[in-house]
């Protein structure tokens, strides 16, 4: 029986989601979508610029992938849903990652203005997945306000700082019906991993694959330890303990 | 400074002067941009590309051309 | 290129070792081994005990694989290398994984007994892996005594506990100039990632699996993620930042 | 020059806050209120239970300190104001914590309800401190409303897990204008050391004080442990190195 | 009762051990002396320097105190040895830190060695208390040497990176029927608090001390946070739990 | 069941009967409570000690008897 | 006690009572093992499957039968 | 280069010459320190204060003139 990520409708069998953002070279993506096994990748929305000619990122992402286009820019619901509504109306699908952030040192997200947003999107059919500060109550707020998963930060966006949270997010995985999905932050794979471990539904990684030294072999490593940790959680880990147990027999040595 | 039959638009956030006549298509091609790799948003409300053709900009119409980037 | 782990003149394309103690039914080795990858697999000698018929471990390992007796029950360089004549004798081949423990209760081992029986061992043409309590004068010294790798413990043996020695770890891994493989205490998958992506060659894992609901399942989220943290290791991974670094452009965004 | 606590007009030289729950009995409160060095002691408000002799709280609370009713039971903003006038009105002052929880199995709080309730309590002359779960974007809303210091929790109430929410907290402190206020989840003298250390300007302490075997002696340890980490961060700490520093001279050293 | 630590026959009753290594002058020891309480402080032999005119060292340490020359400079056995020999000549009295060091990166010191030496100086009548790496066979084997008490690195010299070896350390102080002296490494009173909740007899401190801008303060803060962490081990904690636990009555509420 | 010349009030949530003419003040006697180490809320309004004895209580009234206790 | 004319060994570390004559690869068989499974030590001494038939257990002998078995 | 009645010892490891007759005393003296605040070993061998002004310094002789100074 295959171990499937259900959301809006869809079922994912790859739980690690794939950001395009700061890639050296758009060229990247697809090589990095492939080694990952991503099948849902983010994109933002942007006034083009005309003093340099720019690549509509859509094509360097493969048609069978889900697009996740974000809200970045958005400081508030309004401008959230704005646009989300764009990017639907541009042909990207139902999916849209709310991302409503006013700080501008550790982009965190505005956790009220997030909730609004969820809710009107939700409401007009959208499969809502906010980014979020862990934060117990407003994912339960999230949940009713018709959000198709939640993304609580593991640490500042972009830091690769790892999964500080843990604390709350664990409770978060313990508490709320929907697939927690940690989102931002993950510098590593074992930090994926760990996450996987603890019952997260997926990860969603960017800089940490797209600003190392050789991004497609990071996506690969990302997308393995993904598996790793899902499938660790899935088979029932052993005890922790105190004290050592011998791994060979305490019996039958050879002695004088 | 504005031109006897022109008219100014905002576009993308800055005051532009365009011929009277232009419309939402004109605005585009005038650009270089490839019409299947922008979005537009008129006057605060999104217009299909089957409809840029029949849009025609009137003095202080607001047109956002925007695009897809990478992002996380 | 290849990446491979070269030791006593075999090349190694798995660094996930496998031991094969405590599994609930030697019938679970096969297959726990094809899933994990492991080349190198650990037995250990005893006594026959003709109480109930025991099966002869070595059949459940595939032949392809680098068998690596270990010496426990050993309490001193004397024992081990006792053991480790007999099982070279027995045509297990010459590698050795030497154990000597004299501590009972976290079943820690005596470094000072474990560089004499390598430097022993080595002499006679084994290929030693010597299990130890993780030190750098030892760790040295075990380097002049002919140790083909050295096997630092993450914590006590079966204790599922982790990587708590990372700091000493870390230390060997930048002044040993041999393979440094973290043996005992790993317990979930991430934390061979986390000794992999910090540049250990390899790791040794047995109880984390064989305890497991499901092993074989277990096995290959080792395997996974084994390969992950040697990947990102590989890969160059961004710096850590105490701030955030958007993913999105910070440019360009739709406003009034 | 002494170094104070400024809070609603008030100058407090004790940075711990003591709360006066689950005492085996009453009677070691105020040993533990000069064993601690406590100013600021926290209460709650419940109904009469006529079943039992119940006792006055207060009576056991020495006069000099600054007692700080909670609204501990209120599941919303109004309960809060409620009970938050109720305490006022009884001569407890115009210090309030506000605790706003709807959750009851991780007692976290209601964020969303709890500006509500600041904004409120504030706006009627309250000195008001809210108990909340660590997130940027609501501190801000807190400060805005008009709280006086903001009390992020370190973990859950009463669990003893200590500071597991130190990357959000060392946030707050680096962008809130305000004292911030580790309560509720410190279970040891050196986790409370360590907020302080990283510039939190007081923590609040029960559980680990009152469930202790010695309170009183545990009320002293949380007292010189805060007094420890409060100095710490004033006398500027040498940088953490990843290489060894010798302490001791590293010429002259007797040779043949 | 007084709380007393029995060592080479005196009774001491400050756990913080103190260094005089690396102070910016020595007009501040006397001054950290007092401010931390410290009782046992170590000094270092050195050739004398003709070059500039030094000060005897001894002569800025309170009479009171217990000296406590290390051998640091040592690089085995035989040379830790002629340094004590010729400290107690000097009329320093009988105790002696065993510090041997061949390592330059991490001075991490050389248990082998320092057994060694442990044995042939408490077999002199020296009070012997040997710095290592935490290693539990080599800590019973120092026991059985005659040393006075064992004192693991909580990580390198001068670092300031804290109680890295917890784990290591945890077992020493579980299994040795000696004090556990955590020496080197810490660079916070939170640390060493840490350490004495553990159980560990004492901490020596210098570095952090030395080279904080206020090292009076800092003197002042780590021997309140060793009190604490001493205080608190003594107290009983309360356990740590997975859930919340109200610390306010969950009876009684205010309600419509 | 209500007695003759008795009326029904809620005493922190609970419905009891009291003999007409009953005050605040003899509400807290008749249960032996000091009154120094109680608070009063009489139909959601904050009731200092002076005025208990002014306040008869009406069919229907909403009494809550309130104490400090320890809490963190 | 000791039969007429049989004589005591030490396998793994029991003192056993075998008769005069047996030799290893009978001890081994004695005990249903199959050769191909299980080492065998002679005074301290490895002998190979080869050697175990010549070699006649003499008084106080010390055998050691073993196996390999799961270990970490 | 030697003086005619000079000879070569070696002070904390380094060669030097000294006049005939002179002691570990004067050694001590020529360099200014006061005898409370240093150690001295004399050929690997410890020597009291007392015994300074006893011993003259022979060719080749090996002083250790020493001093506590800060230390971890």
């Amino acid at each position: 029986m295959k171990d499937l990520l259900k959301i809006g409708g869809k079922e994912i069998t790859s739980r690690l989601f794939l950001g395009t953002g700061k890639f050296s070279s758009n060229r990247l993506i697809p090589d990095c979508v492939k080694a990952s096994g991503a099948q849902v990748v983010t994109v933002a929305l942007r006034r083009v610029d005309l003093e340099f000619e720019e690549e509509n990122i859509a094509s360097y992402v493969p048609g069978e992938c889900i697009l996740m286009p974000n809200t970045s820019g958005a400081r508030n619901a309004r401008e959230a849903v704005r646009i989300a509504r764009l990017a639907r109306a541009a042909g990207c699908g139902d999916w849209v990652k709310i991302e409503v952030i006013a700080d501008n040192r550790y982009l965190l997200p505005d956790n009220y203005e997030t909730v609004k947003a969820t809710e009107i999107l939700a409401g007009e059919g959208f499969v809502v997945l906010p980014y979020m500060s862990p934060d117990l109550m407003v994912a339960k707020k999230l949940a009713e306000a018709g959000a198709a998963a939640v993304m609580p930060l593991g640490s500042p966006i972009g830091s690769n700082r790892g999964l500080k949270t843990r604390e709350l997010i664990r409770i978060l995985i313990e508490e709320i019906p929907l697939p927690i999905i940690v989102d931002a932050g993950l510098g590593r794979p074992s930090e994926a991993a760990e996450a996987m471990e603890m019952g997260a539904a997926a990860v969603l990684v960017n800089t940490a694959i797209a600003t190392a030294d050789n991004p497609v072999a990071m996506a690969r490593a990302f997308g393995l330890a993904v598996e790793a940790g899902r499938l660790a959680y899935l088979s029932g880990p052993g005890e922790v303990r105190e004290y050592a147990r011998a791994s060979s027999p305490l019996t039958g040595f050879l002695r004088e | 400074m504005l031109g006897v039959n022109g008219l100014k638009v905002v576009v993308n956030g800055k005051e532009e002067n365009v011929a009277a006549g232009t419309t939402v298509a004109g605005l585009v091609a005038a650009r270089g941009l490839r019409p299947d790799t922008v979005i537009i948003e008129y006057n605060y409300g999104i217009v299909k590309k089957a409809e840029w053709d029949g849009i025609v900009l009137k003095e202080n119409d607001r047109v956002e051309i925007l695009r897809f980037v990478g992002g996380g």
